[in-house]
Order: structure tokens, then C-alpha cells, then sequence
């Protein structure tokens, strides 16, 4: 029997305009079609401007999205009453990336919590001190830190504190937009590992979105790959690192620094700079810097072709062999 | 360099960001200097140039090529930055003059050291942009029509202009896409070569520092608490918080169920744990630790920690 | 974000010490000096254009009335019809520029234009044109000046919306379910409340100024005297009779208030960290 | 270039914006419980009958929208017609104010032109000696100019320099027994020097405080470091890159005061009897005569449309980032 999916995305695109004076149309999110189920744990990898923040934004409706349709549960959201919405809020968190802005620096550590447990458990009334005192036992944060504000905090405190805001409303998902990515490279350790307690104790199902395929890889059970607002690649994490099938994510793992990799060379094919971002190539949108690019890549955007089981990808001339094996396609 | 010392005068009294760091780069290497926020690394590049603006204090001796840079001033001075030793910054988004030509600002150092005339002049910065990968047509282009990757590597083509001797790129990469970032840090590898440029390049990122540079410099806390070659640093760390750190970085390469993690918090410069300021994070700390520094200590040829308890496997 | 510690800060900032001192001193003379120095009605033309003396500390204008007491009457106008004025253009702006600035839609963009489009309107020639028709009046002064000034505040609190609404934390507050109305009223109308504060006090300096000038053209109140209309009809004939006393000092009670409330105005400004 | 879009949309701003002045130009009179010919009658002191006469003569017995498009017609026609002044009976209301514009135009031309130089060059030169004796004495004195009336000022330059020490003429825009060209363009500039210091006066500390600000923020922008690194003469830095961008806001500045300025000239005109739109606005208003205040507010306006029009399109220019 086939189960509804928490989240359905169903070609969806976002559009920005860009610039007062020039309106320029910049298209973020560009057809992109994912269904997310409540049990996995599901990474978006891409780099700055690949649009990733954007579906984060679009599945806590903080954005509309300008074409398609967003299915939460079978519901479109854009048609959620006020009360729907309000209940998607107890079940769909969202962490920001960066822990010096997505704090009110108003509010203190109590303020901070006691606002999430008022509306979504009390019922309008004031919480207790121990539920917020639970909560920061929760994220590992010490009990002391109640009255302080998040200017006195650090930049990991704080990330911890906004991890124990989501978890205030017992969200079933949430979702992490860079949740390390701005944190000192001593403290990214205790955050994932937290993260990854309360996977496994909380029940709670994450959809990481980040540009390091490493943490992806440590927290993520299936992985899909961005490029301009597409998605060029997705499948389990280890069918995408091990065979990746475009040319794009062969790249890109190819370009990551790691302390671990057999045989480090810093060597890569150099490319002509890509023009800007604001305008986006025809066809497949990786092919100016795609070595197997053929004239049908400048034409028409491939669709999305199942490999081998879930692992799918966008291209015309997918990579066939394991990354360990002998490269060619 | 020899026990750079930078202050920062602060509403609550002088804040030490550099304490008494020493070190030296041989010509045509590059040297990588890690740490985390707040631990006086990009203080560093600006005090080795003194552009740390006064109150804030900068002493010591810096030598480039010879030549003391803490002790000069006004005309020396200026006439020494950019020609021996120059300069990359974080986010090139904010180091160009917004109102400015790229063609502008590139001439504009030139102009300042030598006599040159326009045609040599637009004959030098075709050969340079050519060398960073850009078409010279973006010499007439205003900074905000190049995306991030262009700037930096405009940035680094104009710190390249004079020839310098020393190229300091703090943190030259950080805002950039994993390609791009590859890309980018090969260029400056082969303008070392080609050039003979002693480079000091300054990064958070140890996986990056370890395949890029010859040597390696971790600070912590505005001191420096190892320094060796980038394989041994990487491989062989002797410092505690190196070798915590190299643990909890995640990989590609490995399955692991949880990380190593570093407990408690990188300190701020204004407020600095007593004796080695890594102590309170420190598993093997004793009670020696948190009274006095230690000091640096060579332990194998040029490999060196600050530690009492080196981990020498 | 206001703290005990930015009260702590307000007494140690020179500027907002200053202003409140000179600002409460005219206050206390408005209220309280009315009832020392008697009303100025009474023309005495053998006392006209005396210089300063015991008697009269100010000189006495072309009536022989005390330039003294007319001031002290005066003061009172003044700081009505400053006060008033810019506490209501600070209300509409203030609405206006939270409206236009949070919503978009056609409500937000119709309140954009309206608001680009009474910016560029040269204002005296509005004020004088509106003064004209709506006769002189102590209200119509007050409701020309709300009238002309409030765009400006409605501009500089639009544009600290703008900054604020896509700011991460309030994002973060609507992802947490909190309301629409609890997140301007408590997450962005508190964050802009100095610079709303600030631009309050200096529209009331620049509505002192507004009203003075009215007067002084002939189409403000002429029921009451007021500083700007000791200056109306000083110019007149002052000159002739070298009768700089009556000229020198309404200018200076002009601009001495209103230093005074730029003072606070900039103070607030400085403490709160804003500009 | 600028976007030809850009054009458009500032082109269609400014229009919409004549448009309002247009309406509430027609619209004021008409708002009033009494008809505007009473009211023109009783100021007047005419009696009613000529109110009568007044109401048919000016076509006020139509219905509003008969009315409306008469009043578009005339403004729309070429030369416009905006009526005929009471006072200066029987010149046309537009036939005055053009004789008037130029001084006017002059007057805040000349004055904005130096308390924009005046205030950006005081701003450079305070902050370059942030929180000395010399930068809080600007400033201190700078707040205290802005707070007078610009119309005080004028009148103590005007008792000063012009009754105490006899050294600027103080009436007029020129000497009626001035002859020959020559004669005739020194005695305007003498007679435009106290307004003109007036005005300056007035309006300078605007751009002063501005352009203070603005450099000690840019200042600290990482790209004077970068300028500093390179060895580039700190005279070349100030100029050249930190009062280069330090402009950009002033001039936005200079487009939006430029109502403020021209508005600010009429106190300034009354006090010299400057025969400029300022003055003739004073004139109309003592005499009550409402064609020609309509009039001069409608020129007014249109002049300060304009002008912020033509700034808008050069700010284009300026600031590269304004470009697509």
C-alpha cells in the first residue's frame, strides 16, 4: 500500500525579484519535486545559492511558492486554515543557520522558551519553570543560563538554545537549515551528536539541509542534491557518495577537503569562471561546466531518471561506477 | 616575525588579541595559520602589515624580506605595503570600493609605487586578470557585477600586481562554493610557485590548511600553540585541542555513530582562563596548567607545541 | 532595547542631559509663568520701543508692551502646538510606516506612493496653501503641521520595518506560531520604538519652527500671541526705531527650545545605539 | 546608462505626484461650508451682488466635474491658464510668477549649490578629527543654526549687515538706479548676498551632520583597509574612495530638501522684499488674492517635481550600484 508522504512537493519553483530599479526575475527554486516520508532523515545538499534555504522556507510556509503546489499530509498548505496552520507549527520546526539572528535579543533564555510552550501547550497560560528547565536538560544546556540574554551567550549556546525553542512544541520534523555551518569547528561535534541523540531518542526526523557532505553523511538516511534550484541527484547516502551519478556531485566531491581521503591531490580541471548566477544557462543548468557535455545538455533540461532503486539523477551522461573503481561514464 | 604583540583598546581596557606570536615563513612557501573565531588570527594579518589604526597597539618586529615593518612609518611605510608584502581579505564582497571600476582599483596600487604609463598599465592588468582566470573585459566592470568567486579572485590578481614578497590571505575562500574554493586555492599554489611568494594563509578549516600548505600554525586564545609541517600537524598533533579538533571533524571516509567532542566553549579574547588558556577544555589538564603558560617546546625538528602534556605517539 | 543601564546611560549622555534641562525649563515657564507675569493685552504707547531695562528685562514692543511677557505667553503656544503636532504626525507616520512597511498588497504599496508623494510636495507652500483655506487657528496650525510632517516619520519607520520583518528572529517567532499582531506589536514596534522616540522630538523642534514661520507670514494664529507673531509684526517696524531687542529674543526662545529638543532627540538616538 | 525602466517608473512617480497637487489645488477651495466666492466677496469687502457675479464669472454655479475639466483644460493649455490675478489686476497669474522664477531660482539655486559644498566639506574636514575641540564645536553649532527659523537668520544678517553696518544693501533684488549690464548684475549679486547667507545658513547643517556621519561609518568598511594596505596616500583614501561613497546618501539628501529649501526661501524672501515666488506668495496672501496663491503653489510644486525628478535620474549616474 503506498504511504502518504509527510511532505509533497510537486514542481515546485520559487522567483525572486531581484533589485528595486531593475526587477529582475531570479528563479531560486526551479521545478522541483520531492516527497519527504515521516520516518528518514533527509539531507539537501547544494552550495550557496542553490536554492536550499529557499525550500526550507517554503515547507514552514514562510514562503509561498510562485508555481506547484506543497502537499503537507495530503493537504495543500497554501490552503491550511489558520487553525491547521497553527497545528503544522506543533509538528514542523525549523532550525535557522544563523544563532546570532534567529534569537530575539529581547527576550532571555526563560522568554525565549516560555513563548513556544504558551501557545502550543498551555494553552495561553504561562508555562512552568520546569518544563523550560526540561527543555534546556534536553540540549544540554545548564539551568543557570535562564536569565540571560543571547548577547551573553555563545555562538553554540545560542544554536542549542534554538534547537530547544523547536523541540519546545514536540515537533514530529524539523527541519535544520545549516545548523553548524556558522559554529566554531570545536563546538559542530556536540551539536551534531545532540542532533543525533534526539533522532534516536525523540523520534524526531530531521530534513538536513547543508553544503558539507560529511555532516550529511553522519546524520542523513537518503540525500538529494542541489544545483540552481534543481535537484540533480537523489537517493540513499551512501548510493550517492559512493556511486554518484552526475557529473555535478562527482565534482563536488572531488572539490571537499577532507582530513581522511585516501591520496589527496589538490589538482582540478580548471574552468572558465561561470559568467553570474543571475542568469541562468539553458538546458542543464550544470552543462557550461560539465566536462561530458553534449549538445542535447545545452537544449533541454534533463529529467529526473531512476538509476537503481530510489537513487535517481538529472543528466543525459550519468556516471556509471563507484567512486573507489575506475571513473567513467 | 618575532613576539608580535597586538591590543585592541577596548571601553573596558586593553584586549591582548596577538600575544607574543613568533614564526617564520621560508620564500615561495605557504604557511597556514588555523584557529577558530575570536582567536586573533585575522588580527594578526593586519597587525604583521600595522594596519591596526591607533589606539589599538601593535608591537614587536615583523620582517619582510629583510626589511622591519613595526618600526616604520608614514612614506616608508606605504611605500613598502602592497611592493614586499600585500594583502587578501575574508570577503572580497566588502573589500572593493563600491564606486569604483575594478580597472580603478587594480591601477590604483600601481600608480602609488611606480612610474608607469597607461599602456604598460592596461597591458599589466590584462596579463594579470588572464593569470586569475578572468576575461580583461571585467576590468570595466563595477565590483558588484562579479559574483563572489570573480572578487576574490580579482583580489588575489591585485595583490599579485607588485610581486610582492609575502601575500597574506585571511581566510581567502571562506564564502565560496566548494568548487570555487578548490579552484581558487590552486591558483594561489601555483602563483607561489611561479612567483617565489612566501604566502600566510589564514582558515578555520584544517582539512583545507592541511592539503594546501607546507607548514601549519594552530592559535588559540591570541597565542600560538602549535606550529610544524601540515602533514605532521595533521598526522602527528602533539597539542591536546589540535588533536581533539582533527577527531571531531566529520568525514567522508568513515562511518561513525558519534564524534569526539571538545567540551565547553572557545573563550573571548576579553576574558582568558589563566595559565594555558585551553585548560578548562583540556581532558588531560593538571593543576600546572592553569597557573602558567607553557611555553613553546620543539619536540621533533620543527614540529613544536605549547603544551606540558604533548601527546608524542 | 531599553535597560535600566540606558537610563544609567541617559543621565551620563551630555546631549539628552542638556536637552531635558533646557526643555523643562520652558516647560516650568509655560505652565508656571503665566501666573507671575501678567498678560501683555493692554497697549501703552508711551511705553513703546524701550530698550531692556529693570522694568522691562526684554524691551517693550511698538504697543510698549513687555517683549518679556509676551514671550512668557507665547511659550505656551509653542509648545502646544509643537507637542501636539508631532505626537499626532508621530501617530500617523508611525501607523502608516508600520502598515506600509510590514504589509505588502495593495494596501502596503497604495501608503508607499501616498507617502512618496507627500514627501516630495514643497510643505510651507502646502502649509501655507491649507492655512489659507482652513482659516487661523491655534487647531488648524496643529492639524496643517501633523498635516506635512508625518510623512517623514512614516518613511524613516517604514524603512526600519523593512529592515526588521525579514529578519531570522522573526521568522523564527512566526515558525513558532506566534501571531501577526503580537510579532509587530512585540517583536518590531519595540525594536523601533528609539528611533520613533527620536524623530517624535525632532518633528517637534521642526514644528516650533513651522508654526514661528506661519505666524511671521500672517496665516497662523492671530488670537493669541505667539513667538512667531512678535516677529510678524516686529519685522514690520522694528527695524525704524533700531528696536533689535524685539527681534533678537523671540528668534532665541525659538531656537533655544528647539536645541532642546533636538538635544534629547539626538541623545536618544546615541544611547540607544540607533544612526 | 540608466535602465530606460527606471526612467519610466520615476517619470509615472513624478506624474502621479502633479497629479495630487493638481487635485488638491482644485479640491481645497472647494471643501469649504462657504462658497469660494463668498469668501473672495466678504475679503474683498465687496458686496454680495459681486459675489453673485464672482460665482458666474468664474463658472463656480457648474457642477464640480464641469468645473474640474475647465480647470484641466486651462492648466493643460499652452501658454497654461491659471487665471487672472485680483491684485495685480488684470495680469495673468502665470504672467506674474514667471517674472518672479528666475530670482526665486537663483536665490535657492545658488543657496543649495553652497550649503551643499559648505556642509560636505565641514563634514570631511570634522571627521577626519572625530571628537576633537574643532568637530564638537561644529557640531554643537551646526544643531543650534538648524533649530532657528531661516527667516530669524535673515532677519538678524538683515539688522546687522544691512542696518547696523550699512556694508549689503537689504531691500529688493537690484538697484532701480542701476544702468548698463554690468551695473545691473553687481547690484543683484550685492543685493542676493545676505538672502543667499541666510539660506545657506539655514540648510547647511543638514549636509554637514549627513556627511560627517557618513564618513566616520565608511571609515571603517573593510575596503579602506585594503586602500591603506596597498600603500595608497592617505589624501587619495579620503577623497578619492572614503568622501566619494560618503557623497552617495548626501545626495539624496540634496533631491529630498530640495521642497524644504524652496519653501524655506519664502521667509527669507519676505524679510528682504525679494521679488521672488516666495515673496509674491506673501503678497497674495495679504492681499487675499486666491488665483495667484493657488497659482504659485501649483509652480511651485511643479519646479520642485521636477527638480527632484532630474536628481532621481542623476543619482542613476552617481551610484553605480543604481544601474541594472
Amino acid at each position: 500500500m503506498e504511504r502518504t508522504p509527510l511532505f509533497q512537493l510537486d514542481h515546485v519553483s520559487v522567483t525572486y525579484r531581484r533589485g528595486a530599479l531593475t526587477h529582475q526575475e531570479v528563479r531560486a527554486v526551479d521545478d522541483f519535486s520531492l516527497d519527504i516520508f515521516d520516518d528518514e532523515t533527509v539531507g539537501v545538499v547544494g552550495e550557496t545559492g542553490s536554492g536550499k534555504s529557499t525550500i526550507a522556507k517554503v515547507l514552514t510556509r514562510l514562503e509561498n511558492p510562485t508555481r506547484g503546489r506543497v502537499f503537507y499530509k495530503g493537504r495543500e498548505m497554501k490552503s491550511l486554515s489558520a487553525k491547521s496552520l497553527f497545528n503544522f507549527r506543533s509538528e514542523v520546526q525549523l532550525v535557522f543557520q544563523d544563532p546570532y539572528e534567529s534569537l530575539f535579543p529581547r527576550h532571555n533564555v526563560r522568554k525565549t522558551l516560555e513563548v513556544p510552550l504558551r501557545l502550543h501547550r498551555g494553552g495561553g497560560k504561562a508555562p512552568s519553570d520546569s518544563d523550560v528547565a526540561e527543555l534546556l536538560d534536553l540540549v544540554e544546556l545548564d539551568r543557570s543560563i535562564l536569565e540571560k540574554y543571547p548577547r551573553e551567550l555563545s555562538g553554540g549556546m545560542r544554536q542549542r538554545l534554538s534547537i530547544a525553542r523547536a523541540l519546545a512544541v514536540h515537533p514530529k520534523f524539523v527541519i535544520l537549515d545549516e545548523p553548524v555551518s556558522m559554529l566554531d569547528m570545536s563546538i559542530r561535534a556536540g551539536i551534531l551528536n545532540l542532533l543525533m541523540r534526539l533522532k534516536k531518542d525523540e523520534g524526531i526526523s530531521y530534513m538536513y539541509i547543508t553544503h558539507d557532505l560529511a555532516s550529511a553523511k553522519f546524520i542523513c538516511d537518503k540525500m538529494v542534491i542541489m544545483y540552481l534550484g534543481k535537484i540533480i541527484e537523489a537517493g540513499a547516502s551512501g548510493q550517492v557518495l559512493d556511486r554518484p551519478a552526475h557529473p555535478y556531485t562527482m565534482l563536488l566531491l572531488d572539490s571537499i577537503f577532507d582530513l581522511k581521503r585516501p591520496g589527496q591531490l589538490l589538482e582540478l580541471p580548471e574552468r572558465e569562471e561561470l559568467e553570474s548566477s543571475m542568469s541562468l544557462p539553458r538546458g542543464c543548468h550544470f552543462h557550461p561546466r560539465c566536462p561530458y557535455a553534449t549538445d542535447e545538455c545545452t537544449v533541454t533540461p534533463p529529467a529526473m531518471t531512476t538509476l537503481d532503486g530510489s537513487h535517481a539523477a538529472a543528466c543525459y551522461h550519468p556516471l556509471q561506477e563507484s567512486r573507489s573503481g575506475s571513473r567513467s561514464h | 616575525m618575532r613576539g608580535l604583540t597586538a591590543k585592541y583598546a577596548t571601553r573596558s581596557g586593553a584586549v591582548t588579541a596577538v600575544d607574543n606570536v613568533n614564526f617564520s615563513i621560508e620564500k615561495g612557501k605557504i604557511m597556514g595559520l588555523a584557529g577558530e573565531s575570536g582567536c586573533g588570527k585575522s588580527s594578526l594579518a593586519l597587525a604583521m602589515l600595522k594596519l591596526l589604526e591607533p589606539p589599538n597597539t601593535v608591537s614587536g618586529e615583523v620582517y619582510v624580506g629583510g626589511q622591519e615593518v613595526i618600526g616604520l612609518d608614514g612614506a616608508s611605510l606605504r611605500d613598502l605595503r602592497w611592493r614586499k608584502a600585500s594583502i587578501v581579505f575574508q570577503s572580497a564582497m566588502n573589500a572593493f570600493d563600491p564606486v569604483h571600476k575594478v580597472q580603478s582599483q587594480m591601477a590604483e596600487a600601481i600608480r602609488a609605487h611606480t612610474n608607469i604609463s597607461t599602456r604598460d598599465l592596461n597591458r599589466t592588468m590584462d596579463d594579470l586578470l588572464r593569470a586569475v582566470r578572468i576575461d580583461p573585459k571585467y576590468k570595466k566592470a563595477y565590483p558588484h557585477e562579479l559574483s563572489g568567486g570573480m572578487k576574490q579572485r580579482v583580489a588575489i590578481a591585485m595583490a599579485m600586481e607588485l610581486r610582492p614578497q609575502l601575500l597574506i590571505a585571511d581566510e581567502p575562500t571562506t564564502a565560496l562554493d566548494v568548487v570555487t574554493q578548490r579552484q581558487i586555492l590552486i591558483l594561489m599554489k601555483r602563483l607561489s610557485r611561479e612567483h617565489g611568494t612566501s604566502m600566510l594563509v589564514i582558515s578555520h578549516d584544517l582539512s583545507l590548511l592541511s592539503e594546501v600548505c607546507d607548514e601549519i600554525m594552530i592559535m588559540y586564545g591570541g597565542r600560538t600553540i602549535e606550529i610544524g609541517g601540515a602533514e605532521e600537524v595533521v598526522r602527528r598533533p602533539l597539542h591536546p585541542y589540535t588533536g581533539l579538533l582533527l577527531e571531531s571533524i566529520p568525514s567522508l571516509y568513515e562511518k561513525r555513530s558519534s564524534l569526539r567532542v571538545i567540551k565547553g566553549y572557545p573563550p573571548s579574547l576579553a576574558s582568558l582562563p589563566r595559565g594555558c588558556h585551553f585548560h578548562p577544555r583540556c581532558p588531560y589538564a593538571t593543576d600546572e596548567c592553569t597557573v602558567t603558560p607553557p611555553a613553546m617546546t620543539t619536540l621533533d625538528g620543527s614540529h613544536a607545541a605549547a603544551c606540558y602534556h604533548p601527546r608524542v605517539q | 532595547m531599553i535597560k535600566s543601564s540606558d537610563i544609567t546611560n541617559a543621565f551620563s549622555n551630555k546631549k539628552l542631559l542638556s536637552g531635558t534641562v533646557i526643555t523643562a525649563t520652558f516647560v516650568l515657564i509655560a505652565i508656571f509663568g503665566p501666573f507671575v507675569v501678567s498678560n501683555p493685552v493692554q497697549p501703552a504707547l508711551d511705553l513703546a520701543y524701550l530698550p531692556p531695562s529693570l522694568r522691562f528685562p526684554l524691551g517693550t514692543d511698538n504697543w510698549g508692551r513687555s517683549v518679556l511677557a509676551e514671550l512668557v505667553w507665547g511659550s505656551r503656544i509653542s509648545l502646544t502646538v509643537g507637542v501636539v503636532s508631532a505626537t499626532a504626525a508621530t501617530l500617523i507616520g508611525t501607523l502608516v510606516g508600520l502598515v506600509a512597511g510590514y504589509f505588502g498588497g495593495i494596501v502596503g504599496e497604495v501608503m508607499m506612493r501616498l507617502t512618496d508623494i507627500m514627501l516630495i510636495i514643497p510643505p510651507l507652500a502646502l502649509m501655507i496653501l491649507l492655512a489659507v483655506y482652513l482659516g487661523p487657528s491655534e487647531t488648524t496650525v496643529i492639524f496643517i503641521i501633523a498635516i506635512t510632517a508625518w510623512p517623514f516619520i512614516a518613511r524613516t519607520v517604514r524603512s526600519e520595518v523593512l529592515t526588521r520583518k525579514n529578519r531570522t528572529y522573526v521568522h523564527a517567532a512566526k515558525v513558532t506560531g506566534v501571531g501577526t499582531r503580537e510579532i509587530l506589536f512585540s517583536y518590531i514596534l519595540p525594536d523601533i520604538l528609539p528611533v520613533v522616540l527620536a524623530n517624535a522630538v525632532l518633528t517637534v523642534t521642526a514644528a516650533i519652527v513651522a508654526e514661528a514661520t506661519l505666524d511671521f507670514i500672517g496665516v497662523g494664529v492671530t488670537s493669541i500671541v505667539s513667538w512667531g507673531e512678535i516677529l510678524y509684526w516686529a519685522q514690520q517696524s522694528a527695524f525704524y526705531y533700531n528696536a533689535w531687542w524685539w527681534i533678537l529674543s523671540p528668534g532665541l526662545a525659538i531656537g533655544a527650545l528647539g536645541t532642546g529638543f533636538m538635544m534629547i532627540g539626538l541623545g536618544v538616538e546615541e544611547i540607544t545605539g540607533h544612526r | 546608462m540608466v535602465n530606460a525602466r527606471y526612467l519610466v517608473s520615476r517619470a509615472i512617480g513624478s506624474l502621479v505626484t502633479f497629479f495630487v497637487v493638481l487635485v488638491l489645488n482644485f479640491v481645497l477651495p472647494r471643501l469649504l461650508p462657504e462658497s469660494p466666492a463668498q469668501i473672495l466677496a466678504s475679503n474683498a469687502r465687496l458686496p454680495q451682488v459681486v459675489a453673485a457675479q464672482l460665482t458666474i464669472k468664474f463658472g463656480l454655479d457648474q457642477p464640480v466635474y464641469v468645473q474640474f475639466e475647465k480647470y484641466l483644460l486651462g492648466v493643460f493649455s499652452w501658454p497654461p491658464n491659471l487665471g487672472v490675478s485680483y491684485s495685480f489686476y488684470p495680469s495673468s497669474v502665470l504672467s506674474i510668477i514667471l517674472q518672479r522664477l528666475p530670482w526665486t531660482l537663483f536665490l535657492v539655486g545658488s543657496a543649495v549649490f553652497v550649503s551643499w559644498i559648505l556642509g560636505t566639506l565641514l563634514g570631511i574636514a570634522a571627521s577626519m578629527r572625530s571628537r576633537s575641540l574643532f568637530d564638537n564645536s561644529s557640531l554643537v553649532g551646526a544643531i543650534v543654526i538648524y533649530t532657528f527659523p531661516a527667516f530669524w537668520i535673515g532677519l538678524f544678517l538683515l539688522w546687522f549687515f544691512g542696518i547696523e553696518f550699512r556694508i549689503f544693501p537689504v531691500f529688493g533684488a537690484f538697484s532701480t538706479s542701476s544702468t548698463g549690464v554690468l551695473s545691473f548684475l553687481s547690484s543683484a549679486g550685492l543685493h542676493a548676498v545676505l538672502p543667499i547667507l541666510a539660506l545657506v545658513l539655514a540648510n547647511f547643517s543638514g549636509y554637514f551632520l549627513l556627511m560627517r556621519n557618513n564618513m566616520i561609518n565608511v571609515m571603517r568598511e573593510d575596503f579602506v583597509i585594503l586602500e591603506r594596505a596597498k600603500g595608497v596616500s592617505d589624501f587619495r583614501i579620503v577623497l578619492n574612495h572614503i568622501a566619494r561613497n560618503a557623497m552617495l546618501p548626501v545626495f539624496s539628501l540634496l533631491s529630498m530638501n530640495l521642497g524644504l529649501v524652496v519653501s524655506g526661501a519664502i521667509g527669507i524672501e519676505i524679510v528682504f522684499s525679494y521679488p521672488g515666488v516666495g515673496y509674491l506668495i506673501y503678497q497674495a496672501v495679504t492681499s487675499h488674492d486666491y488665483p495667484l496663491i493657488q497659482g504659485t503653489f501649483l509652480v511651485i510644486s511643479v519646479a520642485v517635481i521636477l527638480m527632484n525628478f532630474v536628481a532621481d535620474v542623476l543619482y542613476g549616474y552617481i551610484d553605480p550600484r543604481a544601474k541594472p
